[in-house]
């Protein structure tokens, strides 16, 4: 048990500081990088909370896909690294208000809710009860996110390929 | 055949779809192909009548719509009324349809006329089979298309433009009181077929003033289907569509069927209580009758006469119907059917012949144009009534009826019979003897009239020997068959009556006398007459200043009510719909300040309310 | 011993942080991460309640993943609209994209 | 199992993990391309250090060890400084699902994970993380290129691969690595699956950048690509990176379509080990024997081709196991 919490106060760790420096650091590049280690901290947590195969999919999309892209992105339309530009616009004061009370008003909920304990245990082997279940009773939802999906590769490449005239 | 009966009027609908969609590439451009289908479809009917003659019955349902408790069955019914009605437009619409080969060659839309052609013909079968108000209905309101389409089919000409268009509004006055009556007799019996309706009088949970009225508000769209006073104008304005059209529409099949929908629903107007409802149609028939008689004698356009003579004959029908002579007045749809399709005809072959329509500017024509005269003549002879021809057993059962009825309405019919034979004789005074009066305004180059092509002159004579022998079938000597065929429970013609019978051949011999005397051997000038009698004369000439009236009372009228409706939407609608929009504009510029543009602004308000909301919900 | 309510302060500060990235940044792309943070932090709810609230169902997950993958077409399209909208207007900084301001 | 013991495993298994294969498999794996490459072109290779040149790589370690970091003017040095590891770690965590053999106490391996292969899929895609960050921090064109080229190749090529993933996972009936050599005990899944083992072989080379499709590096073209500018030990860890996924990936192979440790008389570590040198020595010969193709090809190659056939492979061995299962 006192595993569980040192594991977990350093992956919330993990993941808040680096969130920090996503949130706020003035290099973009930094912000994209320090979104790895968030990343894999909340993989941590999902790991903490039996949720193997959600933890799996989270590096393989988040990390290894979303990540590299957002990267890919950001090399595409920076200058290099030398290249400093204001990164805050002009409401970044309240926005900090904002999100402060945000989090504050959360964390209010939270403890003031008397949460449910819930009866019945976690599957043992999560990714057969995952796959079950989608092709079970949230069949549709899975469809759905197919064709989202499908509609996405299509939609995203017809935006971003050049036109024929430029 | 009987249980399968559906199947005729899908063979015209059949054609109808192909000669729309490939008329040019079909043999004849589509003609034969129309034909096939309605000769196939006339076939199929003469079936059916041998059949039900034999005995047999059907009524083919099955449920339309499954609306709750009230399911809207319809289907198609086959009982001596619709199969002789079938029978009788199948036939007149095969040899119609082979005479307009002829009638229509070298016109530019050949294949559209025949396609119009094809879905009347599918609309009218259709029509005569419904076994229920609402199918009825339909082919009511496909048949009046049809009627506007063909009746402005040379839409170019605006006279025809205009007519289509009136004959199109004037009957969708009928139409639509008819509808109101559908729909309190479905709101009263949850029904549309006449079987339940029927049934529904017969039980007494329909009757009473609820009954007439629904029955006349029936007999509204009758009334404006058939040309029956009040609602007339439109029939002598249709001759503007081509001579085929008028026969098989304007004068043997869609007319009628006004007179058919009263003989359909005979109960609702028989039962009503007093016999209301049979009078008044009675007495519109009687006034249809004498008043378009009137006008047909004055009318000097050979197709405008012969319009008035159908609107006359049909108030004879109607007449006969509303004198408890149900069997004569269907008689006297049929034989008409057959002779004024003839009569059409020949006129067509005639128009096709000298290209004019008035009949002061033929004559000469018997000698020129043999066959068209013959069968024009034994049409004009069976349409007044003398023996043996058609005509006269049909309208002589009817004021047999009238005059066991209503003497009134006998003299009526009496006077009209007389007033047949007038305008016939004079029509045909003029147009066959003396000599050719030059055709066309410009047309010397026309030469001297021809006869027609055998494609048209083998249905006038066809039709000519159907007008000859048709009424045998009704004839008291041959025992009356269709009496007998066609008859309504508790409604029996009266017995033979000499004395009547006599006088009305007396009269319509009477009226061909005074044509001749008038128009061919001119012992009296036509021209003193109307000199004498010049405000009749006028009076007859403007139609009874009936159009006059509508022109004034519904046009000029509606006119002022659209220019006032116009003005309203213009000033007070549109001004408030601008003043909305105006208010609109105004808010929106003073609220753009708002709308930053930009994602972050919206995305921190966004937030803010998020907090908003759960700062009241942790507060409260 | 972590019960819920560590897991959800936890995804509070997340999803605050990243709130605070959506807000303030100029960058799309940096405000593309922020809301990639705020899909994380939602994320760790539903697996957080899925374990306590409902260990018994294995719904949490499944939404958990569904938000994975609608994050990634979320990411993907942005993605490319932004790098259509630098091919168009050389910059990648939202508050110099204002063709549709008043 | 106290916390503590679960610490502990986990501090002994990294020193195995990065001793025995960073120190025994990448160092022997450099040596041996130099003697194949020096044997495919009629060369000797190294021979001067320890007996036939055995001990080469350890020199050229200590060598790397002792030069000098030289960092870029106008680098970023964190990301510059961090990319370095990151590439050998997400390289080396690799190993941890990968079952080397089997004992009297149950399987060889660190920790039978029950998304194996998955794990598999997603560590080895951080690699590219880390080489976009080589590529950006080193404030170099070639080294930017070379990442920029990486990222898109690595994110084509890791789709076949995952899709090959499925379809072995879809005949195992489980993502966990064990499992699946355990039901290769009769038949290989390269006799079951012959074209996703190819899929396979293509895409992992393309997957760690090597002839003919490391366009990466491509010393012609990039100089070398993302770590251009990286020095002395620096260079080594990358060397190591790039060593270790390739002997991961062999071994990935050998798990899902070699039969893992399974064969007769040997012990089952040591036909693990056949099998897999068998595999890097293939992965040698094609380098040495194929041209380079260009980026392009590279990419064309993989959507076009590599993907296309993985999902119709997928599709029918999905619709054989419903069918043949049931």
């Amino acid at each position: 048990m006192i595993g569980e919490a040192v594991a977990f106060y350093v992956l919330a760790a993990i993941t808040l500081a680096s969130g920090v420096v996503v949130a706020t650091s003035p290099n973009l590049m930094h912000s994209a990088i320090a979104l790895v280690p968030t990343l894999l901290g909340v993989t941590g947590i999902y790991i903490l909370l039996n949720a193997e195969f959600v933890a799996g999919i989270q590096v393989l999309i988040y990390a290894g896909g979303i990540t590299v892209l957002i990267l890919f992105v950001i090399m595409l339309t920076e200058g290099g690294t030398g290249l400093r530009v204001r990164q805050r616009n002009e409401q970044v004061a309240i926005a900090a208000a904002v999100s402060a009370a945000v989090a504050a008003l959360f964390i209010a909920l939270a403890g003031r809710t008397p949460w449910a304990q819930g009866a019945g245990t976690l599957p043992s082997y999560t990714p057969g009860a995952i796959g079950q279940n989608f092709l079970g009773p949230n069949l549709l939802l899975f469809e759905g996110t197919s064709v989202v999906l499908l509609v996405t590769l299509v939609g995203a490449i017809l935006i971003a390929r050049k036109e024929a005239g430029e | 055949m009987t249980s399968v009966v559906w199947i005729i009027p899908l063979l015209p609908l059949a054609a109808f779809v192909a000669v729309t969609f490939w008329g040019e590439r079909l043999p004849g451009r589509g003609a034969y192909v129309s034909i096939a289908g309605i000769v196939l479809a006339a076939v199929g009917g003469l079936a059916v009548l041998a059949e039900a003659a034999a005995g047999a019955r059907a009524d083919v349902t099955y449920t339309w719509i499954a609306a709750g408790s009230r399911p809207l069955v319809v289907g198609f019914v086959v009982d001596p009324l619709s199969a002789v009605m079938l029978a009788m437009v199948g036939c007149v619409a095969s040899l119609i349809t082979i005479y307009s080969v002829g009638y229509m060659a070298g016109d530019p839309h050949y294949p559209r006329f025949f396609s119009y052609l094809s879905l009347f013909q599918f609309s009218m079968l259709f029509l005569v089979l419904a076994d229920n108000l609402l199918f009825i209905y339909i082919a009511w309101e496909l048949v009046g298309l049809c009627s506007y389409l063909l009746i402005g089919f040379w839409f170019e000409r605006p006279s025809a433009a205009r007519a289509a268009l009136k004959a199109f509004i004037v009957t969708r006055i009928g139409d639509f009181s008819m509808m109101i009556g559908i729909l309190m007799l479905y709101l009263r019996t949850g029904s549309l077929r006449f079987d339940e309706v029927f049934h529904a009088i017969g039980t007494g949970s329909l009757g009473g003033p609820f009954l007439t009225v629904v029955a006349l508000l029936v007999f509204g769209g009758a009334v404006g289907k058939s040309a029956q006073v009040p609602l007339h104008v439109w029939l002598p304005d249709a001759m503007e569509g081509p001579t085929p059209v008028s026969a098989l529409i304007h004068a043997a099949t869609m007319v009628a069927a006004g007179v058919y929908l009263v003989a359909r629903a005979y109960p609702l107007f028989l039962l009503s209580p007093g016999h209301e409802a049979l009078t008044v149609v009675a007495y519109v028939g009687g006034i249809t009758a004498l008043a378009a008689a009137t006008m047909g004698v004055v009318e000097d356009d050979l197709k405008r006469v012969l319009a008035y003579s159908t609107m006359s004959q049909l108030g004879y029908m109607m007449l006969g119907l509303g004198v408890l002579g149900y069997s004569a007045g269907m008689f006297h749809l049929i034989t008409h059917a057959v002779f004024k399709a003839l009569l059409f005809l020949a006129a067509g072959s005639i128009i096709h012949a000298v290209a004019t329509n008035d009949m002061k500017r033929m004559g000469g024509l018997a000698r020129s144009m043999p066959v068209t005269f013959w069968t024009f003549l034994v049409a004009a002879l069976a349409l007044t009534a003398i023996p043996p021809f058609a005509g006269f057993f049909s309208k002589d059962a009817i004021l047999l009826a009238a005059y066991a009825h209503d003497r009134v309405l006998w003299l009526v019919g009496l006077v009209g019979s007389f007033l047949t034979s007038l305008y016939m004789g004079r029509l045909c005074w003029y147009a066959f003897a003396g000599e050719f009066r030059g055709g066309a305004a410009g047309g010397a180059a026309h030469g001297d009239p021809r006869e027609s092509p055998a494609v048209m002159t083998v249905p006038l004579v066809i039709l000519a020997v159907l007008a000859i022998v048709l009424g045998w079938v009704g004839a008291e000597a041959f025992g009356d068959p269709f009496g007998h065929f066609i008859r309504f429970e508790g409604v029996e013609a009266p017995a033979g009556n000499s004395g009547v019978l006599l006088l009305s051949v007396a009269v319509a011999v009477a009226g061909w006398i005074a044509a001749g005397a008038l128009y061919r051997w001119r012992l009296v000038s036509p021209e003193t007459l109307t000199g004498n009698f010049r405000g009749l004369y006028t009076l007859l000439v403007r139609k009874y200043y009936v159009d006059d009236v509508y022109e004034l009372v519904f046009v000029r009228a509606g006119a002022g009510v659209v220019w006032a409706a116009g003005a309203f939407d213009r000033y007070v609608v549109d001004g408030l719909v601008n003043l909305i929009g105006w208010l609109t504009g105004r808010v929106g510029s003073a609220l753009r300040y708002v709308q930053t543009g930009r994602e972050e602004t919206y995305l921190l308000l966004a937030a803010l309310g998020v907090v908003v909301i759960v700062l009241v919900r942790l507060v409260w | 011993m972590i019960t819920l309510t560590h897991y959800l302060v936890l995804s509070a500060l997340l999803f605050a942080l990243g709130l605070y990235a959506a807000l303030s940044r100029r960058n799309a792309v940096a405000m593309l991460m922020g809301i990639e943070l705020m899909l994380n932090a939602a994320n760790i709810n539903l697996v957080a309640f899925n374990k306590y609230a409902a260990p018994g169902a294995i719904q949490g997950q499944i939404f958990a993943l569904i938000v994975i993958t609608l994050a990634a077409c979320e990411a993907a399209v942005g993605l490319a609209l932004i790098l259509a909208a630098y091919r168009r207007f050389e910059t990648t900084y939202v508050d110099d994209l204002n063709l549709m301001k008043w | 199992m106290p916390w503590y013991v679960e610490a502990l495993r986990a501090v002994v298994g990294t020193i195995v993990i990065f001793s025995a294969v960073a120190v025994v498999a990448a160092m022997f794996g450099v040596l041996l391309e130099r003697k194949v490459s020096g044997w495919i072109q009629s060369r000797i290779g190294p021979t001067h250090v320890g007996p036939r040149g055995l001990l080469q790589t350890l020199a050229d370690t200590i060598k790397l060890l002792q030069k000098e970091h030289v960092v870029p003017g106008n680098a970023d040095p964190a990301i510059f400084a961090s990319a370095v590891v990151i590439v050998p770690l997400a390289a080396l965590l690799d190993y941890v699902v990968v079952p080397f053999g089997t004992t009297r106490w149950g399987p060889l391996v660190f920790r039978d994970l029950n998304i194996g292969v998955l794990y598999f899929a997603a560590t080895s895609s951080l690699i590219v993380v880390g080489i976009l960050m080589a590529g950006w921090g080193s404030n170099n064109k070639y080294a930017l290129l070379g990442g920029l080229r990486s990222a898109a190749q690595m994110v084509s090529y890791e789709i076949p691969i995952g899709l090959v993933l499925i379809t072995v996972a879809l005949l195992a009936g489980s993502l966990s690595t064990v499992t699946i050599v355990t039901v290769q005990s009769h038949l290989w899944f390269i006799a079951s699956q012959p074209v996703s083992f190819l899929i396979f072989l293509a895409a992992a080379t393309a997957e760690v950048n090597r002839a003919p499709f490391d366009l990466v590096e491509a010393e012609s073209e990039l100089v070398a690509g993302y770590f251009s500018e990286y020095t002395g030990m620096r260079f080594a860890l990358f060397q190591l990176g790039e060593y270790g996924e390739m002997f991961a990936m062999a071994a990935l192979a050998v798990t899902l379509f070699l039969g893992g440790w399974h064969g007769p008389v040997l012990p089952s570590v040591v036909w693990f080990l056949i099998k897999l040198y068998a595999l890097i020595f293939v992965f040698m010969w094609v380098r040495w024997t194929f041209p380079r193709f260009r980026i392009d090809q590279l990419l064309n190659f993989s959507w076009k081709f590599l993907i296309p056939l993985a999902l119709l492979n997928l599709v029918v061995t999905a619709f054989f196991v419903m069918v043949v299962r049931r």
